[in-house]
């Protein structure tokens, strides 16, 4: 029996590259091309699978442990959160309206990335890239779960979040983010990556993470607060990965660097379009405010990915174009966001509510150029007409345009007194756009973007009434008939001032102080 | 505008868990800055910031691997480059 | 550039006017009167007067600001697409030759909503 | 000692989602498992055909030729949602690190007998490779099949199995070195005995109903595999034979297997039940993929078992048969 000779201990490095790319092999019995069928149709190429650099080293038997670890705490503190009644602790009961958000909007991206994430690690040729794309899929699973279980507990006293699934599949506002979302799954494998793993993991993150998880924090909510910092840990691995996916796709062939731009091109600005939601949720949602969408947006955007995009020159990669008009429309969007959400809260499952003068003075601090001048008149305009007893009220659909589906109410870059409108004809029809870059995107791939479901025009199809509706019937009420197919709760309607959520979270809060 | 250097980061939850941590990751890196927010710490530096296992090791008296990092992790920003003794974030321009 | 896609990909436009079950599709915005956010959509027969688009689905969704009821409907101008439009208030939409998705805008001299101010 | 502890109760307004509510039968407190599954999946009004399947939307039923009335009809005995499935195998890890650590600080590795280290080597190695297909199998039904139901249980199996395949990678490294990991790999892609295993598992990547695949894959690679390898192979026959060593290193799949299997075969009750021409079809997937395994498997068992390799095989085959007609698959 020969001496036991001391094993070289591996390096962390050589021994994950045993235990993930060692597994693979070169298929014989079937061809590799109809083993991986959908890698190559985006035309980029790769021609060394080897020279990717894992992003990180986590075998399944630290994912399993750590992981576990995690979610103990995690659980414990959701538990906790739920048996002493934390949601009364909230700096203030409008701030639930985000949690309405985060379960609507956010919560279903998190599913549909955990099976996108499973469709590309299973069709990349190379088993490191799968390896680490599984692993997220699994992650992201994790994400949607952990924040349908922590909101939970929200949905049992307030309205608004208990057909969370079939308001993302059907509401108006909520086919802003889903369509997003199928846009990159619907695309290639690569160009999923590029859109999810990269623009909206790693450029968008912090713009999504900072508002909502630490406006929690400073609202008093400690469930989402927890549920926020152990999920973005799991983003810190994402990150990496969307990084390296990019660094590997641009060092693999010159020719791969027009198409990846195009796709950051693309996805940034599809990405920002989807953060108006959020940006609405900062400036006015949060009673205790974080700090601005104009400020984050410097932090989060300009400053980290000023490095980032610096450090991808070296690829000849740039900025993407569409910046220059995200930088005009940083001061307007959220209060252009907010005035329609505002007028069209009759049919939204969140409540929404005019700016109180000291929230608009906050807003004039932060928008020095643009609030006084353009939104104030409007919102004090309407407070009149509140205190008058004639509430200002949408009494029509809106327009939305036919790619980012958001309601058209985006200004003229430069010009914000007009309203901004592009037009494009395909096979002899007409589209409309919110602006010059969303018609880029639609002229790019237009066989795509005409099949989209636009809200209102569904709504006009007579597609949204319940089954076995006869719109001919006598005394039939649309409006009556797509509620009901939404399945609307008039309770988790319009304005938050006068609603169940406001008089049984004070009635609640009064419980937990008052003897009587 | 000259080339600003890139500067990385990495974000902790601010807890009795990473308390050594953040003190090894500031010791290992006297240009590193220490930002303190609601319940999380944020470490950036300009260029790169490094993590020693070594050093968290000698503080908490046990061996530390580098993959629990990730229990309390919250963000970072930057090229990250692993091995058993060392997590690195940089850019590389 | 059309689409890249793995096999042949094309599909029937989601909106065409025949989905619309005799209706067609008429957008109308307000210029300088942004308190309403958007322009707004309206499936809307094609023999019905110009006339009575503008009594009937616009008074009902513009008719709350206080500029609507001074409008003087003779010095209205109006574009189709982003290109001025002069529309026979008395002639049905389509005898205006307006089409399934025309986006039509609207500006009221001498009416610039609250305060002059554009909202 | 009576602790009269008094919290603020309030009345809930309802007690779970309202989705969740029409599966369990109104609104009632529900589970994790069932808020963390049920309807998670979009079932309609998707806006873009996929680039890379246009004749599919991305989640589709016609994806497979089985039918359900109702998806969620696929339900995980073993209740896992993400929490309780990454603790359930960090539990089983802890064992697993232990069992490694034991082996290698006692030295048993190098104490076990040329012979069944080399058996070991030959046998287990090589093994790495059809885990890895394994998991490549289970996330393609995790991607492409219908409902969080069955896709979330195959998205832990995709992940178990990837951690089935580096234990067995950590257990050469242990036995052997990083060469033995290659012979290992040569002998998965040329030598004879392995080849119908091979082909089979290719034929698997290929195969494009995901509820055909699942069958093949879960119900009948797996089936078989799992029970001769590490059941009867390694637990039984090595340990006899002084390898309880190896038995130690492959804890985990054994007990795996067995919980994995309880899984499977609920799902493949509950599509049999559904409907005659559901029965007929995975019935013929069975009968189809058992006769391309159980060839397959025969070099391996005659590999460890020599001359009780038939009897081995038919044993194994005889409990799987008996096994799926217990869901009613009578083959």
């Amino acid at each position: 029996m020969d001496l036991q000779v001391a094993k070289k201990k591996l390096g962390l490095k050589e021994r994950y590259a045993l235990m993930t790319r060692g597994l693979g092999w070169e298929t014989t019995y079937q061809k590799m091309d109809d083993v991986f069928p959908m890698d190559t149709f985006e035309g980029i190429k790769i021609h060394d699978w080897e020279a990717w650099e894992d992003p990180f080293r986590l075998t399944m038997d630290s994912y399993w442990k750590y992981q576990a670890e995690k979610e103990r705490k995690l659980y414990a503190i959701v538990d906790a959160f739920a048996q002493n009644n934390g949601h009364l602790t909230v700096s203030d009961a409008r701030y639930i309206n985000t949690v309405k958000l985060f379960i609507n909007a956010l919560a279903p991206l998190e599913y549909q990335s955990h099976r996108g994430f499973a469709h590309i690690g299973r069709q990349f040729r190379g088993v490191g890239p799968r390896v680490a794309c599984l692993m997220q899929s699994l992650d992201e699973l994790r994400h949607a779960q952990t924040q349908v279980h922590a909101i939970s507990n929200y949905n049992r006293y307030y309205n608004g979040m208990a057909e969370f699934r079939h308001h993302f599949d059907y509401m108006p506002y909520l086919q802003v983010p889903r369509s997003f979302f199928e846009d990159a799954t619907a695309a290639g494998p690569f160009e999923f990556i590029t859109a999810i793993g990269f623009s909206f993991e790693y450029v968008l993150t912090n713009l999504v993470f900072v508002p909502f998880i630490s406006g929690a924090a400073y609202n008093g909510d400690m469930g989402a607060m927890t549920f926020g910092f152990s999920a973005q840990s799991d983003e810190a691995r994402h990150m990496t990965l969307g990084l390296e996916v990019i660094k590997f796709m641009l060092e693999q062939d010159p020719g791969n660097v027009p198409i990846v731009q195009k796709w950051l091109n693309k996805w940034t600005w599809r990405g920002v379009r989807v953060l108006t939601l959020v940006a609405m949720m900062q400036d006015y949602m949060l009673p205790k405010r974080v700090m601005s969408w104009a400020e984050a947006w410097e932090i989060y955007f300009e400053e980290n990915c000023g490095a980032l995009f610096r450090d991808l020159e070296r690829y000849g990669i740039t900025m993407p174009p569409c910046v220059e008009q995200v930088r005009k429309e940083r001061d307007h969007l959220s209060h252009m966001a907010w005035s329609q959400f505002y007028q069209g809260r009759g049919t939204n499952d969140f409540h929404t509510w005019l700016p109180s003068a000291e929230e608009m003075d906050w807003l004039s601090a932060k928008y020095p150029e643009t609030f006084d001048q353009y939104y104030r008149p409007r919102f004090e305009y309407w407070a009149k007409l509140e205190a008058e007893g004639k509430p200002f009220e949408s009494a029509g659909m809106p327009m939305q345009c036919q790619l980012c589906q958001i309601p058209m109410f985006f200004t003229e870059p430069g010009e914000p007194l007009v309203l901004a409108q592009r037009h494009r004809h395909h096979d002899g029809e007409q589209y409309h756009f919110c602006s010059e870059y969303c018609a880029e995107i639609f002229d790019d791939e237009p066989e795509k973007y005409i099949q989209a479901k636009i809200p209102v025009h569904q709504i006009y199809q007579g597609k949204q009434f319940p089954e076995g509706t006869d719109p001919t019937a006598e005394g039939f009420d649309p409006a009556a008939a797509v509620g009901a197919f939404l399945r609307l709760d008039p309770a988790s309607t319009g304005n938050f001032v006068g609603s169940q959520d406001e008089a049984n979270f004070n009635m609640w809060r009064g419980l937990t102080r008052s003897n009587d | 505008m000259s080339r600003t250097e890139s500067s990385v980061f990495v974000a902790l939850q601010a807890n009795a868990d990473t308390r050594e941590l953040v003190e090894a990751i500031l010791a290992d890196n006297p240009h590193a800055v220490l930002h303190e927010d609601p319940a999380m710490v944020r470490i950036s530096a300009v260029g790169s910031l490094s993590v020693h296992a070594e050093s968290v090791s000698e503080r908490i008296g046990r061996d530390y691997d580098l993959q629990e990092m990730h229990i309390n992790l919250i963000s970072l920003s930057g090229h990250v480059d692993e091995t058993d003794e060392t997590f690195t974030l940089s850019w590389a321009n | 550039m059309p689409v890249n896609a793995i096999k042949p990909y094309n599909f029937p436009a989601e909106d065409t006017e025949a989905n619309f079950h005799g209706a067609r599709l008429v957008y109308v915005g307000w210029n300088r009167h942004l308190m309403f956010a958007t322009p707004y959509a309206w499936p809307l027969p094609p023999n019905m007067p110009f006339g009575a688009l503008t009594q009937g689905p616009m008074a009902g969704a513009f008719a709350q600001h206080p500029d609507w009821e001074k409008i003087d409907w003779s010095v209205v101008a109006w574009t189709k697409n982003g290109e001025p439009f002069t529309p026979d208030y008395e002639a049905s939409l389509a005898e205006n030759g307006i089409v399934h998705k025309d986006s039509l805008r609207f500006t009221t001299p001498g009416l610039d909503g609250i305060g002059g101010l554009g909202q | 000692m009576q602790m009269d502890l008094r919290t603020v109760a309030i009345t809930p307004k309802r007690q779970t989602f309202a989705h969740v509510a029409r599966r369990i039968g109104g609104d009632k407190p529900a589970s994790r498992y069932q808020e963390g599954t049920f309807d998670l999946q979009s079932t309609g009004n998707f806006h873009y055909k996929p680039l890379w399947d246009p004749e599919f939307d991305h989640f589709d039923p016609a994806r497979t030729a089985i039918h359900m009335n109702d998806w969620y009809a696929f339900r995980d005995p073993r209740q896992f949602y993400y929490g309780a499935y990454v603790i359930a195998r960090a539990k089983q890890q802890d064992v697993a690190e232990n069992a490694f650590d034991f082996v290698e600080t006692r030295g048993l590795a190098a104490a076990l007998p040329d012979d069944i280290r080399a058996l070991t080597l030959n046998l287990l190695l090589p093994l790495r490779h059809v885990a890895w297909g394994s998991s490549m199998n289970n996330a393609t039904i995790a991607a492409y099949g219908y409902g969080a139901g069955i896709t979330q249980p195959c998205t832990f199996a995709s992940m178990d199995q990837l951690g089935i395949a580096q234990f067995i990678t950590r257990a050469g490294l242990l036995l052997a070195d990083p060469a033995a990991l290659d012979v290992a790999k040569s002998a998965w892609l040329s030598d004879d005995c392995w080849q119908p295993l091979r082909r089979v598992v290719e034929d698997m990547f290929v195969t494009a109903d995901w509820f055909e695949l699942f069958v093949a894959q879960n119900v009948v690679l797996d089936g078989l595999l799992y029970p001769l390898i590490y059941r009867t192979i390694i637990d039984d026959d090595l340990t006899m034979r002084g390898g309880a060593a190896v038995a130690m290193l492959t804890q985990f799949q054994s007990e795996w297997s067995v919980e994995t299997a309880k899984w499977a075969d609920a799902q493949i009750k509950v599509a049999i039940a559904e409907s005659a021409s559901n029965a007929e079809l995975i019935k013929g997937w069975l009968a189809k993929w058992r006769d391309r395994v159980i060839p397959a498997l025969m070099p391996l068992a005659e590999l460890a078992l020599g001359a009780r390799a038939d009897g081995s095989i038919a044993e194994v085959a005889g409990q799987w048969a008996a096994r799926l007609a217990k869901q009613g698959a009578k083959l």
